[in-house]
């Protein structure tokens, strides 16, 4: 397998790369060739290492194991803790995308603070995801390719735990009378 | 499910309500505290809580926010319905009123514990390392610019038609003015009394334009003094020489 | 070697590692062990594969094999049909060569957008050609010897005169309206 061209290409030019790349982009740099094939020998070739490639929304990149975390974990550069209000109101976004900002504010219960969503804009996990037709056109909201190789997520179906939610009903889509109860009294003080 | 996060007791909530991310936030909490899974939770015993919690909020004479007033209101609205004797006609439903709340509750729940499983995962950067500096694929894209030379002709054939000054140049030609031909034949006519061919009054010339231009404007000169009562004319027939002569008496 | 738990340390160490690391560079990370043997090892496993661990002064890193080192800059051609824009400042250019930009502008009728000379000096068919002497020196632009080659030209006294233009129909006010219509609606698929 190490002599195969093709196979080295593949691996040249995702480990070369800055960001994960789809087989198509892959494939502009290699030309001819089943890079599909070729990734997925080089999966296997890399599983176990210290090095591995993942498939993160369709697009592969190389990165240390996890279980090595211990010894590459760069204490000084500690990631900036994200809030309650904004950790929540990401995970709302992954498992119901796409999701208007009424929406977000009927699961928990309370307004979005300003600033909640320009903190996961900025971290580059949440994008605006066109609008709603429908009442008022609301922007809608949704996850990023980057929010699932940062958490190390395949697809959206990789969220933990999204069948079981999924399952007791609890993605439904939101319905929005049943919130309006206390959300609308409550708003009219503010 | 809500494993992961801490149960609060009641006795460890604390008075402020500030602590709370707003009413469901609390109730939530205080659902936690019940230490039953959220779908068997005692939607009733959880208002009391609420309502209970709210009072002595109230007894510390604490400000409290609006909009756990009007949750307080609506439970309790909620918990009157529900200790009511069952009305079928009642609309709506207190029983259904009460699901949902445990609905908004479990959801609550679950986002929050997702949120937490989510920040506890292999994270790029803390966890996991991709290469601190690629070198970067690139991909140049060049155009290849086609034209070809019909192309490139028709366009400069565009440019000068375009561009060519759209003008129309009358050349000067000789040729008698009605003003010129009413002298001549008013003059010419006189006062005979003798019919005359109208080519008799044309001027002299080999130019074969002028000629043409001067009978024109002869004719049209003997038409305007004939009006004028000025002179007669006549023709025998179609194509017949016309004949002038000046008005008898006139 | 796979199994090795050692040698994937220091894989991810060097892998993971902005700079190149000295043997005791990685030691600070990994801990007890050979770490001279581990990358020895390593360097071995990765010797003829699309990435190689290396050593620069002492240092090891992992780089992309040198030799696919094409890979990572790929050019692609792309047809695309010149604008009318173009094809007229080129034709002009050809005609009255050598001529400024304000002269191409007076016999256009139109200012020249930005960009337009670009596109026609990066197709290689115009080249700048000096500097006029008079009222600000403007620049002047002619063809090029490759501009004669793409259109079968043995030199610029090839170019059809007015008269061939305006038998072949291409000076006929009628014919250019038509003409134009054809070459606007050509142009908007750009």
């Amino acid at each position: 397998m190490i002599g195969d061209g093709f196979v080295r290409a593949v691996e040249a030019t995702l480990f070369a790369s800055a960001e994960p790349l789809a087989p198509e982009e892959v494939a502009l740099h290699v030309g001819e060739g089943d890079v599909r094939s070729a990734i997925a020998a080089l999966a296997g070739q890399y599983a176990g290492r210290g090095i591995e490639l993942v498939e993160r929304g369709g697009r592969w990149h190389f990165q240390t194991a996890p279980d090595l975390a211990h010894l590459l974990r760069r204490t000084r550069e500690e990631q900036r803790r994200l809030s309650r209000a904004a950790t929540e109101t990401l995970a709302i976004i992954a498992y119901h995308e796409p999701v208007s900002r009424a929406e977000i504010e009927a699961v928990r219960g309370v307004q979005m603070s300003r600033g909640t969503l320009d903190v996961l804009m900025e971290a580059g996990w949440v994008r605006p995801a066109g609008r709603r037709e429908g009442p008022g056109r609301p922007l809608l909201y949704a996850t990023t390719a980057q929010f699932l190789s940062h958490f190390g997520l395949g697809s959206r179906r990789d969220l933990p735990g999204m069948e079981d939610l999924r399952a007791a009903g609890l993605l439904d889509p939101v319905d929005m009378a049943l919130h309006q109860l206390q959300l609308e009294s409550a708003n009219e003080q503010d | 499910m809500n494993a992961e996060l801490p149960i609060c007791r009641e006795e460890e909530l604390t008075l402020s309500l500030g602590t709370w991310e707003g009413p469901l936030d609390l109730l939530l909490n205080l659902a936690r505290s019940q230490k039953v899974d959220l779908a068997q939770i005692s939607i009733l015993q959880l208002v009391e809580q609420y309502l209970t919690y709210l009072t002595r909020v109230k007894a510390l004479k604490l400000e409290i926010a609006a909009d756990y007033l009007v949750m307080a209101a609506w439970l309790a609205y909620l918990k009157s319905c529900l200790l009511l004797p069952n009305d079928p006609q009642q609309d709506p439903d207190p029983e259904e009123l009460a699901a949902r709340l445990q609905l908004r509750l479990q959801r609550l729940d679950a986002m929050r514990d997702a949120g937490a499983r989510l920040m506890g995962r292999d994270r790029i950067g803390r966890d996991v390392f991709v290469r601190d500096a690629p070198e970067g694929v690139r991909l140049v894209r060049k155009s290849e610019w086609r034209v070809d030379a019909y192309d490139l002709y028709a366009a400069y054939g565009a440019v000068r038609a375009r561009s060519a000054p759209v003008m129309h140049v009358v050349a000067p030609r000789a040729v008698l003015t009605l003003e010129a031909a009413i002298d001549r034949v008013s003059a010419l006519v006189g006062s005979r009394i003798d019919w005359r061919r109208l080519e008799a009054f044309l001027p002299s010339s080999q130019d074969p334009a002028f000629r043409r231009s001067a009978l024109a404007s002869s004719f049209a000169a003997a038409l305007e003094l004939a009006r004028k009562g000025r002179l007669e004319l006549a023709q025998a027939g179609p194509f017949e020489p016309i004949m002038i002569r000046a008005t008898p008496g006139g």
